[in-house]
């Protein structure tokens, strides 16, 4: 349990800084602190078992689909880096609370940091990787936050964008990589994978997994060629790069390396890859550190040397390059704190880094010159300070392959970055403090507030004490981090000082003689410096390759969406073509199959063609808009002569109805539209949309071919057998509709009333205005309603009605139904606006079209509901035959009922959307007569 | 008595939605609290059929009491009623934030929204094919409404395009139906599963022809590459809550997909089997690429995040096209969270415009926000749910869908597609981020004059309920992440029954196939 | 007899919808188009009339009124929109 | 007897709807076409539905007489058809052989009018000026 | 507007349309006559806001008499005009008349022009805006002024004994 | 009688899809209009060819067509109705807000 609680302690923790931060400035920093120390509490619970060589395991069940537990692991190596975590955490909060100033807010500062050191704890004590995968990437999140702390300044904002790319995406493919790994492994605890090492190496997923998992520990470690988003981190405050840079965010790389070192290593594909990226980034950034003129530019080069220098070792692949990598870790994560401490306090003091401004500051604040020198002594490798130690064990190891051809290569290249680290440890103390006296300075320098200063002095005290007395200091946590590398016992080594003239000594005397040498030569390499330096920063290759993407990104969506409809309906045509012809050449079948055909005869065939001429004639005249919609009448009438052709004539009624009503629409919007369709689209623009039409019509009619020479079997039998004893009708369409599949016309009723509704929705606040002439200039008809048509068609609605109520009633038995009845009476209702204007037709019918349509639809649905009182299922028919006397036997269904509020809803539509659009016209002239409708 | 659980989700928004076109005299008060509580009650109807299916059982419920397949059955298993439980709680959202004002942009907007929930959940439920097409008929017309609702230029514009495009996969639609009842004489899905099996030799490529048709219509519906052009204006340029519960209308083509290429042409459908396999996979992977270069060559928030809507259709049809257990478990797991988190990036960024005024949500410098920092805040969750990034329910959506594809001979491609799409998501919010909450100019005068007081205290009171809208939304994603483990042994359960398509025609059919 | 006279009446019939049809395409006055219609759907209407008698069944019926309200109805909506443009005004 | 009969009426029907036809297709101007359709389809539908009222009503029990109802129907209906085409012809000003009174012509120079049927082909210069200007808009 | 006219608003449609109703169901059976009273009853309630006007037929046989003067003219036009069609179109001789009205009752006028327009060759094209002339296209006539007389005695006369005059 | 159909709806969906992708939308509506034709009878002939046995029960019938198509094809003419009415108003308010009826709102001259 308290392995948990030191990992999630910090997030809760950042809550509650954040919230605390409203009542006091300070109040964050002490919250803070004391968040830090309550995790430091609980791990100290299992820090005994640790060095009893015990690997504590707690764990949590979550996804087990995925095997993925909440499972926190302590032992050696997490137990060093959770030590470091905590340790430099509390002394950067207590550093951050002099460093931030009045305007900066210290509850978000604090806040995130707390995330920061959450996330950095689950890294180091998860058990299961996918969960240390889950930490990983929370250290990339919370480190943009960090690095983007001061948002208003550009370099933070690009800064922290960049670090985000590049150790997110380096998470992304860790993430691959455990994937793979797990797959390999049969598990994501890292007991059952340190375990498994040599079936790793030996699965052929191991390369493309090694190197996933290598991406994610080198963009986190900012290992060369992902070495850039470090500096440019740089523009967080320092507090944060003192963190972020020495024990955390860049140790989560090498960390990783550690963690699976046992399982991942002892490979050449292991060796080749790690030692040479290392090998790389600590030449490389080690020489540009020296050509840096921003203090923490400076010291971010020197920390990716560093970290070269650690991948290195581990790279080189024996037990002892391990404990010289896990013993640099822990040395550089202090003396690298504390020179970005001084850093920030220089900054802070001075109120610039640049070192070509900043010089002589010795005068002013010795005392953190004092310290500044010890740590950069401690990084340049001087005997008796921490970091002499571990660079001479890695000197050492060096040789390991002196013997190989090419082997005395490794022990140069070590000494060249040797006298680097020098020449540039002795260029930040030089140039800073003496180097003469500081002129023109935003500030006046002095010493920082003395708890700022507390942190330098207790981490260079380490320094000192680590560098002359390591094996009574530092040994014993070296030990079991170090065993918690191997995983198995630590091999023997001797952290004395001094070793005796080895070869090791040999190439720290060259490095240190050579940075001297090397420092004092530095004007003639920095012009050599000038002409491949910026090269090698990547930050400009970087961003015009992220603007490069942008623009691609751009281009190609451009060219995809043109946001035009015609690229989609013929991006849409030519996908169901493709896959209707794939699907058809996959499996090459007859065409035709072996049903008997029906046979031709002289009137269908010339009717047929009479339709077909029709048709092409409206598509060939499609651009004079009235005759084409006169040709598309002709056509209409031609498909329900069809309907009813084919034993369909409730089709053919419907398609009349609806036929006339299209059409009436179709005048009502083409009055205020252009008459006729400009030509503009090319010759080959027609001709392709021709080839795709043809093409579509071939490939329907060739489909309907097929199936109809088919044979089938149908469930229609059913519908035959059951209509007249189980729906009580004889037109068995109409049962259907109502009855069998009643659910399906309640669905249709619903779209009619939500067309009604969508266009009552669309047309609501439009002015529509039409023109006072025809398009050819000619001026209206003053005959608004001639009289002839006035009278006749007044005359025809109580015959139209009584035709519609006799097409509801019989719809059961006979074709016709509630929704052909619907449209007769919208249409003779219709045709009374039509002849006699919309204001005389609206004073006369005075009804809520709404409220019809919401009748219908009620009344549609509580027919279906009203089965639930017999306890039968929703839209349940029931029927019955009356004899009362005189009148005879009828029959009463509630099919009937169901009916009626098909025909309500059709009535209330279509005269909704008809005279709605009327009136909307109208309401461009009037603004009464609207009111009436709603 | 038999149980009409299986139909109340269906037969609620229709009784409320011709009820609230009875109600529009009354006051918009009214209305909107009619509204909202039927929708929570909907919640909770299908948060209880969720219950109850996943003891296993399937609901079948025979409509008009005439038994399948010759009249239409009504199927509640995991899948429906986890589908069903999904769009309830986005449209509760989408609901809660529309009675902030939106809703009075135009009439109509309670019933539209009641019989958009109608033709959803009817699709969800539906055994039949024809009565799928119905259904998705009234959503997509309710949808047409929806969309438009306010009006505007762009947004017509948009609106025209999906319409047009739609009516012409709806005709396709059709094609496809008839295609197959032709062929095979039912309609009943249960039914056409037994009967597509086996098939006549002769007919297999027709109705494979048929079947490829429907993939198209539902590749249109789910915004599948190269079918999802309509998509990204008709997203951007609706109404945040129209946009939010948008969110759900491009899974119900990829339900589709799922039902029928599982039930009628799944593996075990003989020679029609696996049909779209070599179609599902290669697009959903171009899908996700394509709507991740959208995202990146958005120009404003709305636009990315509907790019954003597309990748998540690829990303959830990589993991359906996958076609294993644990894949489909997987994509059911990432849909609900790809659902809620877009219906909150859509809301946020409906708040952000608002608040930028003119500057609306165009990727350019404005003016500091109110609640900059709780707005900015949610944005970065909001960011880290879409991209994928741990801790939440999009990582553990897409660790689901990986882990997945491991065993898949594409999973370089896969792998490759989902990694690499994630880290351009990021570069893209961070900069979209970026730009609009860090390169805002801090307002010149803090205080506002004596006169505005009370009118802008009014707006920021309305402005922090649809902030705890948007935080909702995302509580819903945390609750995804934390009862993960539940929630995967679920959607696991729901595959098994999707691969199992005996069980699903056995309880229709009540014969076994 | 009756056979022939139905076979003789189908061609007169669909001769004078070719006839229409001709009209139809060929205008040239949109009036002449309209009228074009509206004559064919009194065809259709004869066309009904003959399927019913030649194929015995009295199911036409209903769609020969519907054809002559419709027709009607379409003819005068054309006609009001040559004369006013707006028709429902 | 009967067969007599019915084949009378329907070759009389059938006849006089193909003559109504021929007259749209041959007459010479648009008031004279006019004519043709409304005036011999009355009859020649007019005997149809006889003849199908005379058939069903020999073949089936009862009488069947509601094809009279669509004869009702055309002729209340047709007579108003055709006055309203000749009024949208009328001010059309379409070309006619006959003298159109001159209180009732329009004084507008009419391109819609009839330019010896050569009209078929795309009226380009109509549509160049239709399009632009759309309907006044007002907000 | 009194008490039987509201009850019923029209004496001469509802049994129209009852019997109208019979025709469409094609049946006589007690059950559709009832209906068809209901029917007729009810349906000229509802358009009653459409159709205030009372029609009044003054002389109903006179109706009688000029419908079968109608229906043979038109049977006997439909030959004549058949011939004018099957012969040489250019030996037609169209014409334009107008016809001076002397009815003024809406529905009186419109059932002349309805009868002119069924009638042999002629189609009522324009009602003037003071409703006094009809203007007639006749498909072939030589005697114009004949014409006139001809229409005016035998269709206009009747029309204003059966619904205008005392 | 079958290829007769199957060239007649063929010709249909050809002159549909020409007409949907026209640059206007109402030619586009025109076409939208054509397709539902061709679908429309394409469902109905689903159910294969019949010639005058609609499936009304009547006695001494024993023949009927298939009823089913056609009750889709009602529902479907009911709803390829409802969207053509909400297309062509949707058209005509793009045409007032856009000032031209391009279907992308653009004026290509
Ligand atoms: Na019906
Ligand atoms: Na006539």
């Amino acid at each position: 349990m308290n392995l948990l609680l030191v990992a999630l302690i910090p997030f809760a923790g950042g809550i509650f800084v954040a919230y605390i931060s409203r009542f006091g400035r300070l109040y964050s920093a002490w919250g803070a602190g004391v968040v830090t120390l309550l995790a430091l509490a609980f791990l100290y619970p299992s820090i005994a078992d640790v060095f009893a060589e015990q690997t504590v395991i707690q764990r949590w069940r979550w996804i087990p689909m995925l095997g993925l537990d909440f499972a926190f692991r302590l032992d050696g190596l997490s137990l060093l880096f959770s030590l470091l975590i905590l340790g430099i955490g509390i002394l950067i909060i207590i550093y951050a609370r002099y460093y931030l100033s009045e305007q900066d807010d210290m509850g978000r500062f604090y806040a995130y940091l707390m995330m920061f050191m959450g996330s950095m704890l689950g890294i180091v004590l998860s058990e299961n990787i996918i969960q240390l995968l889950i930490f990983w990437e929370l250290t990339s999140l919370s480190s943009f936050l960090l690095i983007s702390y001061w948002q208003q300044r550009h370099e933070s904002r690009s800064g922290a964008r960049m670090a985000l790319a590049v150790t997110g995406g380096g998470g992304l493919a860790l993430l691959g990589g455990f994937l793979l790994l797990g797959e390999i492994c049969g598990s994501y605890d890292l007991s059952v994978i340190l375990a498994s090492g040599d079936s790793i190496s030996q699965h052929p997923w191991y390369l493309p997994m090694l190197i996933l998992v290598l991406l994610g520990a080198f963009t986190k470690s900012a290992q060369f060629p992902f070495h850039f988003w470090l500096p440019n981190a740089m523009a967080a405050p320092t507090p944060v790069s003192a963190y972020l840079h020495s024990a955390t965010m860049v140790k989560a790389g090498v960390f990783l390396l550690a963690r699976l070192y046992p399982a991942l290593s002892g490979t050449p594909e292991w060796f080749w890859l790690v030692s040479m990226t290392g090998l790389a980034t600590l030449l490389i950034a080690a020489y540009i550190a020296m050509f840096e003129h921003d203090l923490k530019g400076l010291l971010a080069y020197s920390t990716i040397s560093h970290l070269g220098l650690i991948t290195l070792l581990f790279g080189m692949d024996t037990p002892l390059a391990a404990v010289a990598a896990v013993f640099h870790i822990i040395n550089h994560a202090i003396f690298k704190a504390s020179l970005f401490m001084a850093a920030g306090i220089i900054d802070h003091e001075t109120g610039t880094r640049d070192m070509r401004r900043l010089r002589g500051l010795w005068q002013f604040m010795p005392h953190t010159a004092s310290l500044a020198m010890v740590a950069a002594a401690s990084m340049a490798g001087v005997p008796l300070f921490n970091g002499f130690l571990s660079k001479e064990m890695f000197f050492a190891e060096t040789l390991h392959h002196i013997n190989q051809p090419w082997g005395w290569l490794m022990p140069a290249a070590a000494t060249l970055a040797g006298i680097f680290a020098v020449a540039y440890s002795l260029r930040f103390i030089h140039t800073v403090f003496f180097n003469g006296t500081p002129v023109d300075l935003p500030k006046t320098p002095h010493e920082p507030p003395r708890w700022m200063k507390v942190p330098v002095e207790l981490l260079v005290a380490i320094c000192l004490l680590v560098g002359m007395l390591p094996a009574l200091t530092v040994e014993p946590i070296l030990g079991v981090a170090a065993s918690g590398v191997l995983q198995e016992k630590v091999p023997d080594h001797d952290l004395a000082i001094w070793h005796g003239f080895n070869p090791a000594v040999w190439m720290s005397i060259i490095a240190l003689t050579g940075g001297i040498l090397a420092y004092l030569g530095r004007r003639p390499l920095s012009v050599l410096h000038d002409h491949i330096g910026n090269r090698l920063e990547f930050k400009s290759f970087y961003n015009s390759l992220i603007d490069l993407l942008f623009k691609i990104a751009g281009q190609i969506t451009r060219l995809l969406n043109a946001n035009s409809l015609q690229r989609m309906v013929l991006v849409f045509m030519l996908f169901i073509m493709t896959l209707g012809v794939t699907s058809f050449i996959d499996s090459s079948p007859a065409l035709t199959g072996n049903r008997v055909l029906l046979p031709m005869d002289a009137v269908s065939l010339l009717i047929t063609i009479i339709l077909i001429i029709a048709a092409l004639g409206t598509v060939i005249m499609h651009r004079q808009r009235l005759v084409s919609l006169i040709l598309l009448g002709a056509v209409g009438l031609g498909v329900a002569l069809v309907f009813v052709k084919f034993s369909a004539p409730d089709l053919a009624l419907t398609q009349l109805s609806v036929e006339v009503v299209t059409i009436v629409l179709m005048l009502l919007a083409l009055y205020f539209l252009p008459q006729y369709s400009p030509k503009e689209s090319s010759q080959t623009a027609r001709s392709r949309d021709a080839l795709i039409a043809v093409g579509a019509g071939t490939g329907v009619g060739l489909l309907v071919w097929a199936v109809l020479t088919r044979p089938y079997q149908t469930i229609a039998d059913y519908f035959m057998s059951n209509s007249v004893p189980g729906g009580g009708g004889t037109n068995v369409v109409n049962v259907i509709l109502v009855d069998f599949r009643g659910y399906d016309t309640l669905g249709e009723i619903t779209v009619l009333a939500l067309a009604g509704l969508g266009i009552f929705a669309m047309l609501h606040q439009l002015k529509l205005s039409g023109s006072e002439a025809d398009q050819q200039g000619r001026p209206w008809d003053n005959d608004m309603h001639p009289l002839i048509m006035a009278s006749f068609v007044r005359l025809l609605l109580p015959l139209a009605l009584l035709v519609s109520i006799y097409i509801l009633l019989r719809g059961h038995n006979l074709p016709g139904g509630g929704f052909i009845a619907g449209l007769i009476t919208a249409v003779a209702l219709i045709m009374q606006y039509l002849a006699n204007g919309v204001s005389w037709a609206q004073t006369r019918l005075t009804i809520n079209m709404h409220t019809v349509i919401s009748a219908g639809l009620l009344i549609a649905a509580l027919t279906g509901l009203a089965s639930w009182v017999f306890d039968h299922p929703f839209l349940t028919s029931t029927f019955g035959h009356l004899n009362w006397p005189v009148i005879g036997e009828f029959e009463l269904a509630s099919a009937m009922a169901f009916d009626l509020g098909v025909y309500l809803v059709v009535v209330g539509t279509t005269l909704l959307i008809l005279v709605y659009l009327g009136l909307v016209h109208k309401e461009s002239h009037t603004n009464h007569v609207r009111k009436r409708i709603r | 008595m038999i149980s009409h659980i299986a139909i109340l989700p269906v037969i609620c928004p229709l009784l409320l939605g011709a009820l609230l076109l009875l109600l529009q005299k009354q006051s918009l008060q009214t209305v909107r609290a009619v509204s909202v509580v039927s929708v929570s009650i909907l919640v909770v109807l299908t948060g209880y059929l969720l219950d109850i299916v996943n003891e296993g059982e399937i609901l079948v419920y025979e409509l008009g009491n005439w038994p399948p397949p010759f009249g239409i059955v009504l199927v509640a298993d995991r899948l429906a009623a986890w589908m069903l439980l999904i769009t309830s709680l986005v449209s509760l959202f989408a609901l809660l934030y529309a009675i902030q004002g939106t809703d009075s942009d135009g009439p109509h907007f309670h019933a539209l929204f009641q019989l958009q929930l109608f033709g959803l959940n009817g699709a969800f439920l539906t055994g039949d094919l024809f009565n799928l097409f119905v259904f998705f008929e009234i959503l997509l017309l309710a949808s047409y409404g929806l969309l438009l609702h306010g009006g505007g230029r762009l947004r017509t514009m948009a609106g025209l395009h999906f319409v047009i495009i739609n009516l012409v996969g709806s005709t396709l639609f059709l094609f496809a139906v008839g295609t197959l009842y032709g062929l095979l004489g039912t309609l009943n899905m249960a039914d056409l599963a037994v009967k597509a099996a086996s098939a006549a030799d002769e007919d297999v490529a027709l109705i494979r022809t048929a079947g490829l048709l429907l993939f198209a219509v539902f590749a249109l519906k789910a915004a599948l590459l190269p079918l999802y052009l309509w998509l990204p204006a008709a997203y951007a340029y609706t109404t945040a809550p129209v946009a939010a519960l948008f969110a759900i209308m491009t899974k119900v083509g990829a339900y589709s997909i799922l039902r029928i290429y599982t039930l009628i042409f799944g593996s075990q459908a003989g020679s029609v089997a696996d049909l779209i396999a070599p179609w599902l996979l290669p697009l959903a992977l171009a899908t996700l690429i394509a709507g991740v270069l959208g995202v990146l060559a958005s120009t404003h928030l709305r636009q990315q995040i509907a790019y954003l809507v597309v990748a998540s259709i690829g990303t959830l049809l990589i993991a359906f096209g996958i076609n294993t257990h644990t894949s489909i478990a997987a994509g059911l797991f990432y849909l609900p969270h790809s659902t809620f988190a877009a219906a909150a990036f859509f809301l946020l960024a409906d708040i952000v415009a608002t608040r930028r005024s003119e500057m609306s949500d165009r990727f350019e410098p404005g003016p500091v926000i109110a609640y900059h920092r709780i707005t900015g805040t949610l944005f970065f969750i909001v960011a880290i749910l879409i991209a994928g990034l741990p801790p939440l329910s999009g990582f553990v959506g897409k660790l689901l869908i990986l882990q997945a594809a491991i065993p898949h001979a594409a999973l370089p491609w896969i792998m490759g597609a989902m990694l690499i799409t994630s880290l351009l998501t990021i570069i893209a919010l961070a900069r979209s981020g970026s730009m609009l909450f860090y390169r805002a100019q801090l307002p010149q005068t803090p205080h506002t004059t004596t006169n505005n007081e009370t009118g802008s205290q009014q707006k920021l009171t309305s402005g922090f309920s649809s902030l705890a809208i948007v935080v909702c939304l995302l509580a819903l994603c945390v609750a995804l992440t934390i009862g993960a483990g539940t929630v995967s042994e679920f959607t696991l359960a729901t595959a098994n029954q999707l691969l199992q398509p005996e069980g699903y025609v056995q309880s229709v059919l009540g014969t076994a196939r | 007899m009756l056979d022939f006279a139905i076979t003789v009446a189908f061609g007169l019939v669909t001769m004078a919808v070719g006839m229409c049809c001709w009209r139809l395409l060929r205008g040239p006055s949109t009036p002449d188009r309209i009228l074009a219609l509206d004559t064919l759907y009194v065809n259709a209407i004869a066309l009904l009339m003959l399927l019913g008698i030649h194929l015995g069944n009295a199911l036409f019926f209903e769609a020969a009124l519907l054809i002559a309200l419709m027709g009607f109805i379409g003819t005068v909506a054309l006609c009001k929109y040559l004369l006013r443009g707006d028709i429902i005004e | 007897m009967l067969e007599y009969f019915l084949s009378l009426l329907i070759l009389t029907g059938a006849i006089f709807t193909f003559i109504g036809s021929l007259g749209l297709l041959r007459l010479k101007d648009f008031y004279m076409r006019l004519h043709g359709p409304t005036k011999a389809t009355t009859l020649g539908v007019g005997s149809l539905l006889i003849a199908s009222a005379v058939f069903f009503s020999s073949r089936d029990a009862g009488v069947s007489l509601h094809e009279v109802l669509i004869t009702l129907f055309l002729f209340i209906t047709a007579p108003v058809s055709a006055h309203l085409l000749a009024k949208a012809a009328l001010h059309l000003n379409l070309h006619s052989h006959a003298k159109i009174p001159v209180n009732s012509a329009h004084p507008v120079e009419d391109k819609d009018s009839e330019i010896d049927g050569a009209r078929l082909a795309a009226p380009t210069k109509e549509n160049n000026s239709s399009d632009i200007s759309p309907p006044h808009k007002s907000v | 507007m009194t008490m039987r006219s509201r009850f019923l608003p029209h004496p001469i449609l509802s049994p129209l349309l009852a019997g109208l109703w019979l025709l469409l169901t094609n049946s006589i059976a007690p059950g559709q006559i009832l209906l068809g009273l209901l029917l007729g009853w009810t349906i000229p309630l509802l358009t009653l806001r459409f159709w205030p006007e009372r029609v009044t037929i003054r002389k109903p046989f006179t109706l009688v008499r000029y419908t079968g003067v109608l229906l043979y003219d038109i049977i006997v036009a439909n030959f004549v005009v058949a011939r004018l069609i099957l012969g040489n179109p250019d030996r037609l001789k169209p014409v334009f008349i107008e016809l001076p009205l002397d009815l003024t009752s809406s529905l009186a006028i419109s059932l002349l022009a309805n009868s002119i327009t069924l009638t042999p060759g002629t189609v009522s094209a324009r009602l003037s805006e003071d409703r006094r002339h009809l203007l007639v296209h006749v498909l072939s006539e030589n005697d114009p002024d004949n014409l006139i007389a001809v229409i005016k005695d035998r269709y206009e006369r009747p029309l204003r004994e059966i619904f205008e005059q005392c | 009688m079958e290829a007769l159909v199957s060239i007649l709806i063929g010709t249909l969906t050809g002159c549909g899809v020409y007409l949907i992708l026209r640059n206007r939308t109402f030619p586009v509506v025109l076409g939208l209009t054509f397709l539902s034709y061709a679908v429309n009878l394409f469902l109905l002939v689903m159910g294969r060819l019949t010639i005058g046995k609609p499936p009304i029960i009547a006695e001494n019938i024993t023949e009927y067509a298939d009823p089913l198509p056609q009750a889709l094809v009602l529902t479907a003419i009911v709803i390829s109705f409802a969207m053509t009415a909400f297309v062509i108003v949707l058209s005509l308010k793009a045409y007032l807000e856009m000032g031209n009826d391009h279907v992308d709102g653009k004026h290509k001259s």
